[in-house]
């Protein structure tokens, strides 16, 4: 065995031992879920500055939360007005398909037909109305919880579902884990399975935009938990120094996995806070709010495109489903926490300001849900005609040596004839 | 002496080294409150309260870095990788670090570290849930890297791991957790319980790092094998009927040469398996050192059975799994050659 | 060649062309040096907070410049008086001593003794009064950059030496690049030549004095070009949940070989901000005033002790000489840069202090400079009598096996004797 | 028909590259103003503006990270990581990003990133300075790894690896920068305008990525080689009087057996060299494949000569070093087997 440690310093003013802290959540499974750390500020208080402000400017603004929609559903202040009603109302047909295709894809994964599957239930504002701000030819560099931003653009759903399936219509021809979707022609890079690592990418992408003199923007997409990841610091500190149209953001869920939002560092500060250090402009907005994530989003990406440089936006969530379908978080934290969580729903909230303002009712909303659920079970029939992990046709073996290079090398050529394929 | 898997070997091994040295802290992603993904260290944080386990940022280079910094005060971390596939932002403090150390500081400061990582194939986890990396440490002078194939291994190497005062890379093949599996994916699922090597005593013991295993004796052809390969390795030997030695490395570094050797001069034959892809894999080093320490009494060319040379795909996972259908025709292509 | 890149969208406004910002310094060789961008608040002006102050209440800190010794050299303001004549006069010393030592390792790299030096000229205070902050047990995670903590505490020269001309007492047995020390003993971290890679294991080193309610505190020390490297969020991650007792420097000294603290991104923010995200408290200091430096050090190592957690300090200094012996700044920065540096020279600035303050004299000072080289010469004979690296004793060929683990594994051994030794 | 070094072969390579394609970008630590430290990049950014060369942050990650992005928007990003020993905090982004993207998106996202980094020993640069990790690469499916020997294939690989449309780590054997090198080093140090591969056109040419080149003809012994090791192989024959055929890969992957095959099977012998530490080093690879493919034509055992297992040590740099002599050695010993 090693040295022994070396015994401890007693100081002769007899300083106390030190103590390690670390951190846990307020409660826990059979606790009464408690979010009175969550400071929530009154929707329509928080300013919205001009575009060209300087981040040393609105440093306040992470430390706050920006909210739009207020206890009685009515649009408030400096960041409402945004959207018209046909734009909200777009909106909440995408917030609900995101739902109503996870909750399919869910149940495909129970019945054997995939191997994996993860729900952004709660968080579907925000992908969403992302995705609405954006013009054709920007570029996202998501996570696996963005399936909102090819929902709200009306991607085929059947694509999707044929990659979840890995299916001999997988467009990835079977190589990838579900849902870890490619779509150039949306705007939508390639997720990977390593966390953190698009982060960066996607400022790489921007400067390229920059560069060329383009003027398309990219979106970066990351979880409270990656933050920690070394990707995102290289991409504030890339971000920082060239100044390229991108936009940061963080959707800070309150847990990765089994650990809440403490572990990556959200106890001291908050996650837009990050970006001060950088000297890169940031907001807090309420992501269960539809107008205020449009607003927001809108903002930062025309700062964007005016070549006023990076923003880097907390959007504060929660992950009401389990992480993914290997994960049952009723091991970790109170079954109920997600009715208690002080944002509340985001169809629900849409759904209420529509139904306020005279531009929806109950009666549309149950018939907009029929209408998607049907079209989701299309397509996820559709899809399975075409086969899914275990059963009915599916992608060849052979194509399991191509694209590994741009033209298959003499070794691949080898092992293949070896597999006899 | 219980029956267990080889999860639970693995948290029996931690759970009795925290108890008897104080100087173990165990840390990782999900490690803390909630046991880890795999469960490995289900219940730790409840024993030894949360300064000797506990839930890490989600930052593998951090977990090593720290616990190179934990190892240098003279504590012995011991930390998880959640899958084998997330250690490359940690390659960095493993290999520069980690792995340099004591030579560099000439033994002022040393790294007591046990890095675990669940690794490999057969649970349709994807191109990043299913990587065997082992070739990326092996090339690494100053890491020990060690592979267990049973729970018994499981206990006694990471025993040995733990107390053992350089850097350690203990892979744990994931597929291996709760059964054996001798790659045939379409049988049902076997359990540790009905597996000999899953009676583990309760009590401490250690294997020794850097010694291999004989798990079935032959004259014919010596098979190499380490993690899920060896449970491969016995269904092809059993099902083609070829006499074939079985060794399970255990550890691949240090490299017992001595075991290696014995067997391929007695058998003349030698088939690599390993679950990697295959070009700068383990199995070129085990090829190389087996012709340079064997190469007049070799009657064969030495063959490798190996992952191809791609990612690990999903949809295909067992095109690309080394199966016991060609580790047979390996076995049958070494003996007709 | 790849597909071609995606023509620039021409959005139907007409928004103009994107472009990249990179930063450039404000002068380059040939052209008149200019700080006007280091904004030097006065002496005596920045506030003392109390050990226990809340991150959030010093967040100002980060944008100012704590300094001690004004214009006059009269010391001012709350961070003036930590240390007596006695201290003081030993801090010179210990600067004085660096210097002489860097000069005699430049002299002895120059006439081909030794592969490599690194001289800290500028930057002595910083090492020097931190070190004499610390206590016996304390460990510093140093740079290349750091000898003055070795040398403040009187550690042998000849011990430093051996170990540059990599003969045969290096207690490195000539493993190691020159001046890449380890002392354990000293409280000096082995140092890596991988930038960065040090800031986090001190953060681990920290834990776990925490953890085995030891009393020892660490300290990490990183330049301001390092701090785009990952292992400096980590550290910040890291020490930001588990509040250990670590002090994490950051020796800003303007320069990264040729590239400016632009290019880190400190165009935009400070590097003290840099802790702001993380909930960190910070300072920025001053490092070419001794006072200041020693004052803030005291404080950061005090709240370590006391279980406060962790402190950032951005040290701001210049890099006075070449980056190393392989390195020639004037093909990159205006040759006389250094003379134009706002902050002046620590030795001369503590000097002119002891002086004001009747505890020094002119001659005392040159008599202490001569006592010094002699010393540092003496020491430079001495260990030149066992050897420099291409003539005299040096390690055997053998100790290169040794050391790679604890015991010598078997191929190591026939490696051994393959080559024969 | 200039004389030119090493390092301005590979400026002229990427010069032409930047003036031939405006998708070139070119960036990495100290590159854009100053021209890198061993000033690869020297004048690039004046004549091509800020936006097309320029420095970065001291973060290897990022700067892989941001290529790897450039190259999926669609410019063609030539990076430079200061020393080959700094490329570990990349890994990451090298291993699970750049390598596979082509493959996990099915074409939609490519890498055509080239990755250049010096390498390997010889100038005292101690065990951060030293590094040759080319077998931490050649185990990663979807990379090539590149690595000339001389200023006429510098330039002509690094037009290739710059027009390749996947991701290509760019050795460059520092020790050769300003001049060949036969591994004695205390003899005087010979400039490159006498050695004739330092006669480079001014104009594009490309040498096809994957074919190796012999450099001498001869029918005892197939020397395999890369890099640096080249010019030790020729000395080491000259000295022994061995007639040694020595094949310069050139490339290491995609390999080019084809050559190698065919040298082993004329000469029946063959030695392995490298300067990287042995263990899973890319020779094993070789060693495994000659065994493989010539198995019944080897008259003598594969001999691999390289670094030994250990960190590049800075006093024992000769020691460690495979020089002539030792490599004339294994030359003498496989005759004689
Ligand atoms: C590099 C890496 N480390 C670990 C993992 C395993 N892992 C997958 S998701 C996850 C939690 C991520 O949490 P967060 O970033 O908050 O995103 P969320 O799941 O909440 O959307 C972890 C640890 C991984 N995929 N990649
Ligand atoms: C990982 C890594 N990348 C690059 C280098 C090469 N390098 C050595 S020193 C240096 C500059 C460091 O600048 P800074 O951190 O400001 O420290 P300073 O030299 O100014 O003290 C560089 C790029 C290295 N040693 N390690
Ligand atoms: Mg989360
Ligand atoms: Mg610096």
């Amino acid at each position: 065995m090693s040295d022994p440690v070396p015994p401890p310093i007693v100081a002769p003013s007899t300083t106390p031992p030190l103590s390690l802290h670390v951190p846990e959540p307020a409660v826990r499974p059979g606790g009464k879920p408690d979010f009175s750390h969550v400071r929530v500020p009154e929707a329509g208080t928080v300013r919205r500055p001009p575009l060209d402000v300087a981040a040393a400017d609105i440093r306040d603004l992470a430390y706050t939360i920006i909210r739009v929609l207020n206890r009685e559903g009515r649009a408030v202040g400096d960041w409402a007005g945004s959207l018209d009603a046909d734009g909200l109302r777009r909106g909440l047909r995408a917030m609900i398909k995101t739902r109503a295709f996870d909750a399919r894809m869910l149940m495909a994964q129970r019945q054997g037909k995939t191997s994996f599957y993860m729900q952004s239930t709660g968080e579907e504002a925000i992908a969403c109305a992302f995705q609405l701000a954006l013009e054709p030819g920007d570029m996202n560099f998501p996570t696996y919880r963005q399936q909102g931003l090819l929902i709200a653009q009306d991607w085929p759903l059947v694509d999707m579902m044929c990659q979840i399936f890995s299916n001999e219509k997988d467009r990835l021809g079977g190589r990838q884990l579900p849902i870890m979707y490619s779509a150039r022609d949306a705007g939508f890079f390639s997720i990977s399975g390593n966390l953190g690592t698009q982060y960066v990418q996607a400022v790489g992408w921007a400067m390229a935009s920059a560069i060329r003199g383009d003027t398309r923007v990219a979106a970066a997409w990351i979880g409270d938990g990656s933050t920690a990841e070394s990707d995102f610091h290289s991409a504030l500190v890339f971000a920082s120094v060239y100044r390229p149209p991108v936009i940061l953001n963080i959707v800070n869920n309150q847990w990765a996995i089994s650990t809440s939002q403490a572990i990556a560092g959200g106890e001291n500060a908050t996650f837009a806070a990050r970006a001060h250090g950088y000297g890169i402009p940031s907001l807090r907005v309420d992501g269960n709010d539809y107008l205020a994530v449009h607003a927001a989003a809108r903002w930062a990406i025309d700062r964007a495109r005016r070549n006023l440089g990076p923003t880097l936006i907390e959007w504060v969530t929660y992950r009401v489903a389990a992480h993914s379908t290997s994960d049952d978080p009723s091991k970790y934290r109170p079954k109920e926490e997600s009715d208690a969580w002080p944002l509340g729903d985001p169809v629900e909230r849409l759904k209420n300001h529509l139904i306020g303002i005279g531009e929806w009712s109950d009666e549309r909303h149950a018939q907009a849900r029929a209408e998607i659920d049907q079209e989701v079970l299309d397509a996820a029939r559709e899809a399975e005609r075409h086969g899914t992990l275990h059963t009915g046709p599916k992608p060849s073996a052979k194509a399991m040596f191509e694209g590994v290079y741009k033209d298959m090398p003499k070794h691949l050529r080898e092992q293949r004839r070896e597999l006899g394929v | 002496m219980a029956r267990i898997t080889m999860i639970e070997a693995i948290r029996d091994a931690i759970d009795l080294m925290m108890a008897r040295d104080d100087k173990v802290v165990v840390f990782g992603e999900d490690v803390g409150y909630f046991g880890g993904v795999f469960r490995c260290t289900d219940g730790l944080q409840r024993k030894y309260g949360r300064t000797r386990c506990f839930d890490t940022p989600i930052s593998e280079t951090g977990i090593v870095g720290v616990a190179i910094g934990m190892g240098a005060y003279g504590l012995r971390p011991v930390c998880e990788i959640q899958f084998a596939d997330y250690v490359y932002p940690a390659y960095d403090q493993i290999v520069s670090e980690a792995a340099r150390l004591r030579y560099r500081s000439a033994g002022e400061f040393t790294s007591p570290l046990t890095i675990r990582m669940p690794c490999g194939g057969g649970i349709f986890g994807g191109q990043t849930h299913s990587q065997s990396p082992e070739a990326c440490f092996t090339h690494v002078s100053g890491l020990k890297t060690v592979i267990p194939s049973n729970p018994y291994d499981a206990k006694g190497l990471l025993i040995s791991a733990i107390e053992d005062d350089d850097p350690v890379i203990f892979l744990e093949p994931k597929r291996l957790y709760n059964g054996p599996f001798s790659g045939h994916h379409d049988q049902p699922v076997v359990p540790w319980s009905r597996h000999p090597l899953s009676e583990v005593p309760d009590e401490y013991y250690a294997i020794e790092l850097g010694k291999a295993a004989i798990r079935r004796e032959g004259a014919a052809v010596t098979v190499i094998a380490y993690g899920t390969m060896v449970h491969v390795a016995e269904a092809a030997a059993a099902e083609t009927g070829i006499d074939a030695e079985i060794i399970d490395l255990r550890t691949l570094i240090p490299l017992d040469t001595d075991t290696i050797e014995q067997s391929v001069r007695k058998t003349g034959r030698c088939v690599i398996l390993h679950e990697a892809t295959r070009t700068s894999g383990f199995g070129a080093e085990l090829s190389a050192q087996v012709q340079e320490r064997c190469f007049h009494h070799l009657e064969a060319p030495i063959l490798r059975v190996t992952g191809w040379d791609t990612p690990y795909p999903h949809a295909q996972e067992w095109d690309y799994f080394p199966g016991p259908a060609r580790v047979g025709r390996a076995l049958k292509a070494v003996m007709e050659a």
